[in-house]
């Protein structure tokens, strides 16, 4: 049993590894604003998901738990908010996002 | 140890954030990169705390989790909102870093 | 391990700081002051400074980075060329460097187990085992359960009280700057459009 | 209002009690009381800043959120992959667009609690939230034209009805 759940945890860990690498490339290589905010989305959804919950998993059920809980209940309310502000004051802020319809970007 | 890769590979993300945040090219990617950077503070908290042993660290991470977004939203209300006077141009303008 | 983590988040301070020193747009600097401020409340934390990281993160990259914009719309986003050399400020500076790095041969090793900073109080405090009354065993043996609200609002108190009011004065001041500029803008922009129904709540 | 404002700032000071005594795991009598003592300070402060409303405190759809969260990770999984595949992809096969669409919900908070999933789903992103509807900065044409946002539309209509 803790076997088990030491290499699910690992599993989680690596699978949130992955979405923070994989968003932090996205936000290095998308081209404007916007689009790199959808990036930024990866990271602050399933990358702090998998980690927090992998955590949660060695943790076992204990006021840590509740933490983590906390922790990731207030990310996952906070980050869309967040990036709903960046782009709206985005928009006030006279930057256009590019639309592109065929070819690609950058 | 997968908590140690995972601690690398959000150091490795905070250091792609950073450079976005030293590239721009507009404010709005920087401040995009400076939230992005403080909820990786928040794992890599999260972490340190459970590969050092303390996961008591956590009560910190909550507390930057919540003053990462309150700072943010603060800032882009002081863009959004004019209070940046008359002198300068707006900050939404692309500049010369 | 732990020390990988720590040259790396050193890494970043370094590049940031660096950042910070070359940009030329100021709002660009603010920004990345708030990245600096997360970094060294990163490494605080890893230095098991609990009390520093959270005021770091609170008074750096909270409140700062909204005075630090304050002034900024005050005086506007462009750095100004400097006008001087730097030969001067870089030899006072250089002299001041070395005479702290001569200061640390006096500082006991750094890492030794048994240097006054691991055997004064932190074990204690961190064992939250010190009543807060002056002597052990009186009455007032308050156990706060949280290691930093202990560091922080008990055994540093007065400490804390002072910082916070030296954050509050700042603040207080810049606003008063806020209000002395609040005159008609020159984009005429309307300080709010509240169109939107959700808000930042 | 089915419920009145005390029953609402009394169900908000269990929670916030309940969340105390389990952040703390201490439990003296003074500690108890500290705790009790900043719970009521803080009711006092919303109660006077008149938060706990039908939206401050929407205890009507907790039962609704239990069976809606769990199916909004697994969402929020799958376009995280989307997005991760166009991130990795070499040529970076991006197509972004800006539409305009109505959402059906009745309430101010259905529409916030859309406008959020729309932006927690990476791909999507809520760009403005009017009385007009939704703008929608979106990634890729797929990440848009799929029936997900119409699933995810009715999802959060049956959410907020069922208080």
């Amino acid at each position: 049993m803790e076997m088990v759940l030491d290499y699910l945890s690992a599993a989680l860990l690596l699978l949130g590894s992955f979405f923070v690498v994989i968003g932090g490339i996205g936000v290095l290589r998308m081209p404007d604003v916007f689009t790199r905010m959808h990036a930024a989305g990866l990271t602050d959804t399933m990358g702090s998901f998998f980690i927090l919950t992998g955590l949660m998993l060695q943790a076992g059920i204990s006021g840590v738990t509740l933490r983590l809980i906390m922790i990731l209940g207030f990310l996952w309310f906070t980050s869309p908010v967040a990036t709903h502000a960046l782009a709206k004051a985005a928009l006030h802020g006279k930057v256009e996002p590019i639309e592109h319809e065929d070819e690609e970007g950058h | 140890m997968m908590v140690v890769g995972a601690s690398i590979a959000v150091l490795v993300t905070m250091a792609m954030a950073m450079a976005r945040a030293l590239l721009g090219p507009t404010v709005y990617d920087r401040v995009l990169a400076v939230n992005m950077f403080g909820t990786k503070t928040v794992l890599t908290i999260a972490l340190i705390g459970f590969f050092t042993g303390r996961p008591e660290f956590l009560d910190l991470a909550l507390a930057y989790g919540l003053l990462n977004f309150i700072g943010t939203i603060a800032v882009l209300k002081f863009f959004q909102f004019g209070s940046l006077g008359a002198s300068g141009p707006h900050p939404g303008e692309t500049e010369s870093g | 391990m732990e020390s990988t983590v720590d040259f790396a988040l050193l890494g970043l301070l370094a590049i940031t700081a660096f950042g910070v020193l070359r940009m030329r747009n100021l709002v660009a600097v603010v920004m990345l002051m708030g990245i600096y401020s997360f970094l060294s409340a990163a490494l605080f934390v890893v230095l098991d400074a609990v009390d520093v990281a959270f005021t770091e993160v609170a008074v750096g990259a909270g409140v700062s980075t909204i005075l630090a914009l304050g002034t900024v719309a005050l005086v506007g986003t462009r750095q100004k060329r400097r006008k001087h050399s730097p030969v001067l400020p870089l030899f006072i500076v250089l002299v001041t460097g070395g005479m702290l790095v001569y200061g640390t041969y006096d500082l006991p090793r750094w890492g030794e187990p048994d240097n006054p900073v691991h055997r004064h109080v932190a074990p204690e405090y961190l064992a939250d085992q010190v009543p807060l009354a002056a002597e052990p065993g009186e009455a007032l043996a308050v156990h706060i359960p949280n290691i930093v609200t202990t560091v922080l609002a008990s055994y540093r108190g007065y400490d804390t009280l002072g910082e916070t009011t030296v954050v509050f004065a700042a603040m207080v001041g810049v606003l008063t700057l806020f209000v002395g500029s609040r005159r008609p803008r020159r984009g005429g922009r309307p300080p709010a459009d509240d169109e939107d129904g959700d808000g930042a709540s | 209002m089915t419920q009145r404002p005390v029953a609402r700032v009394a169900g908000l000071c269990l929670l916030w009690y309940a969340m105390w005594l389990l952040m703390s795991g201490h439990y003296t009598n003074l500690l108890l009381s500290l705790g009790a003592a900043s719970v009521v300070g803080v009711a006092l402060l919303v109660t006077r800043m008149l938060l706990p409303d039908r939206e401050g405190a929407p205890f009507h759809i907790v039962p609704g959120l239990l069976f809606y969260l769990p199916w909004l990770v697994v969402e929020v999984f799958k376009s995280n992959l989307a997005v991760a595949r166009v991130i990795l992809s070499p040529r970076l096969p991006i197509r972004p667009r800006v539409v305009d669409f109505q959402g059906h919900q009745k309430t101010d908070l259905g529409r916030f609690i859309y406008a959020n999933s729309i932006t927690l789903t990476p791909g999507t992103i809520t760009v403005r939230l009017d009385a007009e509807g939704f703008r929608i900065h979106a990634l890729t044409g797929e990440a848009l034209d799929g029936t997900e946002e119409g699933e995810m539309d009715r999802r959060v209509c049956r959410l907020e009805g069922a208080s």
